[in-house]
């Protein structure tokens, strides 16, 4: 697929990168299960916000349902850890 | 527990819920398409058969011409104190010291409507700096980044007000 | 070393690492609950392998959507540019599989905790000989 | 509208049917309790009825059936293929299952806290079961491998009281072990050949890199050597033949490991072009003859010597298919229905016999002939018939096995096997002894079947002894399996000319 | 047209991005759990829902794709909706789990209620049922 | 020491693994059978997407396998945790002591509908996008996953559940055979394929994947009720030996 | 209807038949055991039609039933004993229970000889061979007595071994020869390798060598002969026995003799000697009369074998003389001890003495039969062992002949015992009202004393048939004439001189001994006034049937200590130990397991690696 990224995109990709890359260190991290659960949700968010801006990039509609089920999975994934935590599981 | 006071009608309800999901459903398939749409109406059909009498209480009676102007003004507001509250949030991680004095405080708050404090509650937590850690009765219960006080009146002002008069009018 | 080279060394090196580690922790690992995690992770490397080896440099998903068909005008040309569909759809149903057999696995753990109050495997062997 | 041709598409009901009916079943029941029961059980006896019908049809005709499912024709498709070997040993296991489902039938009312699952779990790991064997198309045996495979692990653990979890446990792991292999061998064909047909794979099979070949046959081998409990990969099986219900582990004898058999075999004889096949299935052959039954000589629980002397079982099997003649062959499959028939009857009277004893001790059963002199006989029989008296089944497929070896001189190889055969002969009797001469302990009430088990078991030792006295009830049907698995060429010809 | 929409939308964008990495800095630099899911959950919620706005304003810019800028506004409000209530039910679970929060005035109205009427009394409520 | 010998033998099988794997060129053109299929989903069943006209209708029989192992597995594992569904609805009031925040109560309200239309959307454009009714099923258990949490009293109907799973499963396998009474074979298409990236294209495939939607989102949600009910043989243990001991 | 095809019906069809009849009552299945007995006989010795063949195709196989001279003598033993047999086992079995499951088991093992001496083709005779070993094993563990699960297996394994042998011989001749015709067999023998022959004729000797109880695969026959209830240890012994000679004469002869390697021959006939000889002593020594007639049966089946062995027509004649011969003699001994068992309780000599008043005609039979045994003038017995020594001599065996006297020798003297132990000396209160044993078991005994008699008087009756027998095995020019045998040199012996002479004299000698023995037996107990009152120790005791051989047990104390079975159970418990040690590979840990599978798959890239 012929790709044409102007300036703009990549620096926005290398953005959202980086905050990955901070998010991704706060979840190996923990030290707590939280902390770890609080950045898979914050990298589940970024990403699928990259998912949308690849989307426009590649021009595939489709990955912004993706992200849409992204969003989904990954908040009622940190309900049921938030659950767990206050003992109500 | 978050009994309505004043329920509509089951069918008002139920149709209310089926053009809400029906609506919702053309925001998934962004298209116009016959068969499209007529899926859409007979899966928003059956999901509203289930879910009417816990989707919504009022149906109907929520939109009104000054609910929605007020829901606009409340998002708009909402907005604009997000942002303002985001570059402070930002000025606080760059800052290499943090200049930070977290805590949680406590408010009464004067909504009844369990919506409208579940919306307070989610504006509270989605601006920057606070968030809501629970909710029991009318008190709540607020993570602030930087305390700048603990008297309830006071945090009530600068925490809640903005968002409730608003809300108080929302859900007359 | 081409592009093409690093991707190759870094996907078919993170995969089978993946299944080693996952099989390290299956046959190290005391606890039943890191046990199944083992297996997950090497269920993941197998599936990971698939999608690499799925994968064709330069080309899309298999999705005849109109904006590709818009692209591409005919079905043959779309065809040409679009990468194996097989392993994603072998994928699709290893992954099932594995979430299967995940759940069995984990419901057993249950049942051995409840049945010797311990998840370590050294424990768990009145069968034996 | 039903296609003239209709028996052409009638393997797909030995996988559609169960499937159907498993999903069918909690509806069912809720109609009359009774259906879980009664519905599987005429789902089995029509399947066994299809299946020797079937099997006429394909032996009289001398053509396979192959189905193409969802209308392709292979490679696209996925094809079922009833041919003389698949049909056999397809039809060796819905008798089986038809008879476990009988044995089953009442077993529940005592025993069985929740008879909707177990009959479940029972459809499942037959439709599984069949399915491996059938199917032409790698990856699906796979898949079917997975169901029998899950099926397997949870009527392992089916029992609360007992060890259950932790041989599904170990089942599980060891089997998950199983399908990552079995993935990674798959996908490593698939790379080479972009094709997961059997037959297709099986023609082109020299197009493949010689080491990525050897490395995917390997992975192969060991992932269904494990399904088909090939010694060192064999150590959840005793644990999950002794735990599981007691027509379980007849299912694990007749079922689930001639499953894993068959795909041992399917990918030696037919997919791959090693000779040196052979010689692996003969060394690990001999290996899991010897281990196995040496082991069940020592064992103190009934049910775990079972377990070792089929795995023991297995072992011959394989053996006599590494020969790769036409010899070996058919007594490889004529060992393959013995084992079938007697192995189950064998865990069918056993679990009886020891029915209230929780841990299954040859000693908790001694005396109990005089309890139970029926189930006792049963067993007796399935003794006999192990050991190879005639006229019970066990002596031709000995023999034939032995006049294989003997084809090639292999001596020493027979010596072993018979030595083999008579450390089995020394345990067996031990237990008939115990069985029939000793004083009962009186710790553990004896169980009389009731009259459906009974039913089942006499069945099995009737076809046994039918067998045995007059073997050209089987003999054509094996010799013809015999001649379908060792010609290639024909299996991909009739796969491609559908 | 074409040219707002595309400033409009790349400022968007990146506004969006440079929020999610003020987010991703929060996380790692906040002192506890609480102050974290301020920062970073919060930022990084913001961020995503301008960037797809973005996205979905960039998209606009091409014919036909209006569908686009629905399905946009779509996530956003989802993202609006679930966002906070996962924080906030993160944050009470990690509360109620005995995490304590770091302050520097030990200030924490939240601590009286759980210990002297909270659980228990909840739990309470719940058998009196 | 079994360390050890893991670590030589792990090490030793993956070198010779990624050697052989290394042998595959990444990213090369390898197609067989899969050209046939991306030729053909779109021209002979009207599937836009590949992936999916290889799931549901080319290698729909794995499909058929895989929606096996899913029921196999929601029954497999009430088998092996629970005796008796009947028991663990009564004592389904033991689920939990802890009720969620009432932000979470009142937001499972209006999300946990949105979320089960998400769901149904994907699967029932599971032939045009790369969704589906595994992708499908999944988010609506999401959303019953959801209830579960939010309302301690929330109990889903086992025998629903065990209704809708049938049915689905009936009628992927009853799809299949009507094939065969329509004298083609099992599985075989037997609707008009429609035009490419229409809802109503694919002939029998978005039905197979409505199906397979509701079959797996009906066992998900029973597998995931199935697990979290697993703390009332806990708690039903404890209120057993406390009575023992007052006793 | 092909008459051998009636004949195992009759036996195996009467067996299942017998199963219903006994279970409807005794008298029915005693009556229908007779009847099947006699039918059996009697179709055998008047109906059938020894030139028919039958050729059935079975599971690929052609099997074949034929009868032929040399198993038509075999199978007349059997047809003698039968009848008889099953006469005695009216009384004899009365009050046991599961009857119809013994006299199944009974009737099958009978139908298995038949169809071992039928069968035209090796498959034939091995199923056979099968169906009699197992329902003979299920007879010898039918009274569930302690000792029977030990004897049952013992005498399973043996049976099994020996089975095995057969079995992989059988094979290697399906492979090699490509056909299991017996007689093709033979034919295309000699054309086969040395080794060949040799590989399968020792399979087949070791096979049939286990029911013939060669040494040292004798090891189950004395505890399976006195385990056995005595009715089917007559057949047991009498005629099962003999399908191991059967066995080894067919090898022997067309195997050995015929393709030319005798010196395997000899070792046969050493084999037997041995085994005649060191049985022979080992009856001295047993306590009781069941077992001592078990050793006793071993040692003779060891002349037998050697007769055969030696492989000259007149020792493969003699040793056929002398297997019909045991047949009879040793099947009355059992019926005797039988009998005794019945009536007297117990079979153990330091219990049992002075009979002879209560059982006379027990004990006339039991003496013509030890006679027999004996080799004493002017009985049949001396005729067969004399031809015996004689074939020995003039084919220059002068060591085996040396053993085999000794033998003799040594035989007299436990017949001697056995006599003496159980019969004579002083009679014993506890036995006071013992009985002469029932008409249906002393007749049948009576019979075959008077066979013996009757063959000790005139040989030649048997002669010609064993003449035509020898004809079969490819001994050709065996010339006879009543009574008349003549030898490889010429020289005839005249039997009936030797015998009609003495005859007569000598059955009225015993007649008189017989009754001045029973005359002069005294009625004293143990417990006679010399000990006042004291009960009497061993050495007080004057019947000494207890240790009776002490001193010459005490002089081959040496012989003795080298038994074979502590070697067999040292060899057994080394293979139970080794798989106790390797059972341990299975340790119950999952993660052990995965290392294995992870070890395997090691190896075979290893493997891979290496060859590629
Ligand atoms: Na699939
Ligand atoms: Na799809």
């Amino acid at each position: 697929m012929a790709l044409h990224f102007n300036l703009m995109d990549i620096i926005v990709l290398v953005i959202i990168t980086l905050a990955l890359i901070l998010d991704f260190y706060r979840f190996l991290k923990g030290p707590l299960a939280s902390d770890r659960v609080m950045a898979a949700d914050t990298m589940t968010v970024s990403s699928a916000a990259m998912l949308v801006f690849l989307g426009l990039l590649f021009d595939r509609y489709i990955y912004l349902d993706i992200a849409l089920i992204y969003a989904v999975l990954g908040f009622v994934g940190v309900i049921v850890v938030a659950r767990y935590l206050e003992g109500g599981v | 527990m978050e009994k309505q006071q004043q329920l509509a009608s089951k069918p008002i309800r139920f149709l209310y819920s089926w053009l809400v999901f029906f609506i919702v459903w053309l925001g998934f398939t962004t298209t116009l398409q016959i068969p499209e749409v007529l899926t859409g109406l007979f899966v928003s059909f059956l999901l509203a058969f289930f879910y009417y009498d816990t989707f919504t209480g009022w149906g109907f009676k929520g939109i009104k011409l000054s609910n929605i102007w007020w829901s606009i003004v409340y998002v708009l507001n909402f907005i604009w104190l997000m942002i303002k509250a985001n570059f402070n949030v930002a000025r606080i991680v760059l800052t290499p010291k943090m200049p930070i004095n977290p805590g949680i405080v406590e408010f009464e708050s004067k909504l009844t409507n369990p919506y409208a404090k579940m919306v307070l509650a989610n504006s509270i937590t989605l601006t920057p700096g606070t968030f809501t850690v629970d909710i029991i009765g009318n008190r709540f219960y607020i993570h602030w980044l930087d305390v700048t006080t603990v008297e309830p009146e006071q945090v009530y002002k600068e925490i809640a007000e903005p968002f409730e008069k608003i809300l108080l009018k929302m859900f007359n | 070393m081409s592009n093409l080279q690093i991707l190759q060394i870094t996907f078919y090196g993170a995969a089978i690492l993946l299944i080693a580690i996952g099989l390290y922790a299956v046959v190290t690992k005391r606890n039943l609950i890191k046990i199944v995690l083992g297996l997950s992770i090497m269920d993941s490397g197998v599936n990971l392998l698939f999608i690499t080896v799925g994968y064709i440099s330069h080309k899309t998903a298999p999705i005849f959507s109109p904006s590709v068909m818009a692209k591409y005008k005919t079905i043959h040309a779309a065809a040409q540019a679009m990468v194996d569909p097989v392993p994603q759809a072998l994928v699709l149903t290893a992954i099932v599989i594995g979430f299967g057999v995940t759940a069995v696995a984990l419901a057993l753990v249950v049942r051995l905790y409840r049945h010797h109050n311990t998840t370590n495997i050294d424990e768990i062997r009145n069968l034996k000989w | 509208m039903v296609a003239t041709n209709h028996i052409l598409v009638t393997p797909i009901y030995f996988i559609a049917l169960p499937l159907f009916f498993a999903f069918l079943l909690p509806l069912l029941g809720k109609i009359y309790k009774s259906f879980i029961r009664i519905v599987p059980g005429l789902m089995f006896a029509y399947l066994a009825w299809m299946a020797v019908v079937l099997l006429l049809y394909v032996y009289k005709t001398g053509n396979p059936v192959i189905v193409k499912i969802a209308g392709w024709a292979p490679p696209i498709g996925i094809d079922l293929v009833f041919d003389q070997f698949t049909g056999f040993i397809a039809t060796v296991i819905a008798i089986l299952g038809f008879l476990v489902w009988m044995y089953s039938y009442l077993f529940k009312k005592v025993e069985f806290d929740n008879a909707l699952k177990y009959f479940l779990l029972l459809m499942l790991i037959y439709a599984g079961s069949i399915g491996v064997v059938i199917t032409g198309d790698l990856f699906n045996q796979f898949v079917f491998l997975e169901i029998t495979g899950i099926s397997a692990y949870a009527l392992t653990a089916f029992y609360r009281g007992r060890d259950g979890a932790e041989a599904a446990f170990k089942y599980l792991l060891i089997g998950s072990f199983a399908s990552t292999f079995v993935l990674l061998g798959i996908l490593l064909i698939y790379t080479q050949l972009g094709t997961l047909n059997m037959a297709d794979i099986a023609r082109n099979i020299d197009k493949m890199d010689p080491t990525i070949k050897v490395i995917a046959f390997i992975l192969l081998f060991t992932g269904f050597g494990i399904e088909a409990e090939m010694f060192p990969l064999n150590g959840w099986a005793p644990d999950a033949y002794s735990q599981s219900p007691g027509p379980i582990g007849a299912v694990f004898a007749s079922m689930t490991s001639k499953a894993g058999l068959y795909a041992l075999i399917r990918l030696s004889f037919t997919i791959f072009d090693f000779s040196s096949a052979n010689e692996l299935l003969f060394i690990m052959g001999i290996l899991t003859l010897v281990f196995a039954e040496g082991i069940a000589l020592r064992q103190e629980k009934i049910k775990r010597m079972l377990a070792y002397s089929s795995i023991g079982q297995i072992g011959l099997i394989m053996i006599a298919f590494s020969f790769n003649t036409y010899l070996g062959v058919f007594a490889g499959i004529f060992l393959m229905l013995n084992h079938a028939l007697v192995k189950s009857l064998l865990f069918f009277s056993a679990s009886f016999l020891a029915y209230n004893s929780p841990h299954k001790y040859i000693k908790d059963i001694q005396g109990f002939a005089r309890y139970m002199p029926v189930t006792a006989l049963m067993f007796g029989i399935g003794v006999f018939a192990i050991i190879g008296f005639p006229p019970f089944s066990g002596f031709w497929s000995k023999f034939y096995l032995l006049s294989a070896m003997a084809e090639k001189n292999f001596v020493i190889l027979i010596i072993l096997v018979l030595s083999v055969s008579l450390i089995e002969l020394v345990y067996y009797f031990r237990v008939l002894h115990k069985l029939y001469f000793a004083e009962p302990t009186g710790e553990y009430q004896p169980h009389t079947p009731r009259w459906n088990a009974m039913l089942a078991m006499v069945l099995l030792a009737l076809i046994i002894i039918a067998i045995g006295v007059y073997p050209d009830l089987v003999t054509g049907f094996i010799g013809k399996a015999a001649h379908a698995i060792m010609d290639k060429t024909t299996y991909i010809n009739s796969v491609f000319s559908i | 047209m074409v040219q707002i929409l595309t400033y409009l939308g790349y400022f968007l964008v990146l506004l969006g991005a440079i929020f999610l990495f003020l987010g991703g800095l929060g996380i790692v630099r906040l002192p506890d759990i609480y102050s974290r899911l301020q920062a970073g959950t919060k930022a990084s919620t913001l961020g995503a829902m301008s960037l797809i706005l973005g996205v979905g304003i960039l998209a606009l810019r091409q014919p036909g794709h209006w569908n686009w800028f629905i399905k946009a506004i779509v996530i956003i409000i989802f993202i609006a909706l679930s966002n906070p209530i996962s924080s906030h039910a993160l944050a009470r679970g990690s509360y109620r789990h005995k995490i304590k929060p770091w302050t520097k005035e030990d200030i924490d109205a939240y601590k009286d209620y759980i210990e002297h009427e909270g659980i228990e009394k909840e739990s309470e409520e719940i058998k009196n049922e | 020491m079994k360390k050890a010998i893991a670590i030589i033998l792990l090490a030793f099988i993956a070198v010779e693994l990624f050697v052989v794997f290394y042998k595959i060129p990444f990213g090369a053109d390898r197609m067989n059978v899969a050209r046939f299929y991306l030729e053909n989903s779109p021209k002979k069943l009207g599937v836009a997407n590949a992936v999916t006209a290889i799931v549901v209708n080319f290698r729909g029989f794995d499909t058929l396998g895989e929606v096996t192992v899913l029921f196999l597995a929601s029954t497999a594992l009430g088998s092996i945790l629970f005796r008796r569904r009947e028991i663990h609805t009564r004592l389904s009031h033991l689920r939990t002591s802890v009720e969620a925040s009432v932000i979470v109560r009142i937001a499972g309200r209006f999300l946990v509908p949105l979320i089960i239309l998400l769901g149904a959307y994907v699967f029932i454009h599971g032939h045009l996008t790369p969704g589906g009714g595994f992708q499908g099923g999944v988010i609506i258990a999401t959303g019953f996953l959801f209830l579960l949490l939010a309302y301690r009293k929330f109990t889903i109907e086992h025998r629903t559940i065990t209704f809708v799973e049938s049915l689905a499963g009936i009628t992927f396998a009853g799809i299949g055979l009507i094939g065969i009474f329509l004298g083609k074979t099992f599985l075989e298409n037997f609707l008009p394929a429609g035009k490419l990236n229409d809802l109503l294209s694919g002939g029998i495939i978005p039905l197979i994947y409505i199906a397979i939607g509701f079959k797996v989102a009906a066992e998900l949600t029973g597998i995931l009720d199935t697990v979290l009910s697993i703390s009332i043989d806990v708690k039903q243990k404890e209120i057993e030996s406390q009575t023992e001991k007052n006793e | 209807m092909n008459t051998l095809v009636v004949l195992l019906l009759i036996l195996f069809g009467g067996g299942i038949i017998a199963y219903f009849a006994y279970n409807i009552h005794k008298i029915v299945g005693d009556i229908w055991l007779v009847l099947v007995g006699f039918a059996a006989s009697i179709y055998y010795i008047g109906y059938l039609d020894v030139s028919q063949v039958l050729n059935i195709h079975l599971a690929g196989f052609v099997l074949t039933l034929a009868l032929n001279s040399f198993s038509w003598i075999f199978g007349l033993l059997i047809a003698v004993l039968l009848p008889l047999v099953a006469l005695y086992s009216i009384p004899y079995m009365k009050g046991q229970d599961r009857l119809g499951w013994f006299y199944m088991l009974f009737l099958f093992s009978v139908g298995g000889m038949y169809g071992i001496l039928m069968a035209g083709d090796w498959l034939t005779l091995f199923i056979f061979w099968e169906i009699m070993t197992w329902s003979s094993y299920l007879i010898v563990i039918y009274r569930r007595s302690e000792d029977a699960p030990r004897v049952g297996l013992k005498y399973l394994i043996f049976s099994a071994i020996g089975a095995y042998s057969l079995l992989t011989a059988i094979v290697l001749i399906g492979a090699n020869v490509h056909s299991l015709s017996i007689s093709k067999f033979f034919e295309v023998l000699p054309m086969h390798s040395l080794g060949f022959k040799v590989l399968v004729g020792s399979l087949m000797l070791i096979g049939f060598g286990v029911k013939a109880a060669v040494m040292p695969l004798h090891v189950w026959a004395p505890d399976a002969y006195s385990t056995t209830p005595m009715n089917y240890t007559s057949m047991f012994s009498g005629a099962l026995s003999k399908m191991g000679i059967y066995g080894i004469g067919l090898i022997v002869i067309n195997l050995y003799y015929h393709s030319g390697i005798s010196l395997a021959g000899e070792i046969v006939a050493w084999f037997g000697a041995i085994t005649a000889v060191l049985a022979t002593y080992y009856a001295l020594i047993q306590k009781d009369a069941k077992r001592l007639m078990a050793w006793s049966s071993v040692a003779q089946l060891g002349y037998i074998v050697a007769g055969l062995g030696i492989g000259t027509k007149l020792s493969v004649f003699a040793g056929i003389y002398l297997a019909v011969l045991h047949g009879l003699f040793k099947a009355n001994l059992f019926m005797a001890i039988g009998a005794v068992e019945r009536q007297a309780g117990t079979t153990n000599f330091s219990e049992l003495r002075a009979l002879i008043r209560k059982m006379p005609w027990t004990f006339f039979s039991a003496l013509i039969s030890v006679i027999v045994l004996a080799g004493i003038p002017p009985l049949s017995g001396f005729v067969g062992k004399w031809m015996l020594y004689e074939s020995m001599i003039t084919s220059g065996h002068y060591v085996i002949v040396v053993f085999l006297f000794l033998a003799s020798v040594a035989g007299f003297l436990y017949a001697f015992r056995f006599l003496f132990g159980v019969f004579l000396g002083q009679e014993e209160k506890e036995f006071e009202h013992v009985k002469e044993a029932n008409p249906f078991m002393t007749v049948p005994m009576l019979l075959i004393a008077l066979f013996l008699i009757v063959l000790g008087t005139f040989p030649g009756i048997m002669f010609k048939y064993i003449a035509r027998s020898m004809a079969d095995l490819g001994f050709y020019g065996v010339t006879y004439k009543m009574s008349v045998l003549t030898n490889d040199w010429g020289q005839s012996i005249n039997m009936q001189y030797i015998a009609a002479s003495l005859v007569i004299v000598f059955v009225l000698f015993l007649i008189v001994l017989t009754w001045v023995a029973y005359k002069n037996s005294r009625n004293v107990t143990t417990k006679d006034i010399h000990t006042s009152g004291e009960p009497p120790s061993e050495e007080d005791n004057y019947h000494f049937s207890e240790n009776f051989y002490r001193p010459f047990q005490r002089a081959f104390a040496f012989v003795y200590k080298y038994a074979i079975t502590p070697v067999y159970n040292e060899f057994a418990r080394g293979i139970e130990d080794f798989f106790q040690y390797v059972r341990r590979l299975y340790t119950g840990n999952a993660q052990t397991y995965a290392l294995y599978v992870l070890l395997f798959l090691a190896i075979l890239f290893l493997i891979a690696k290496n060859i590629h």
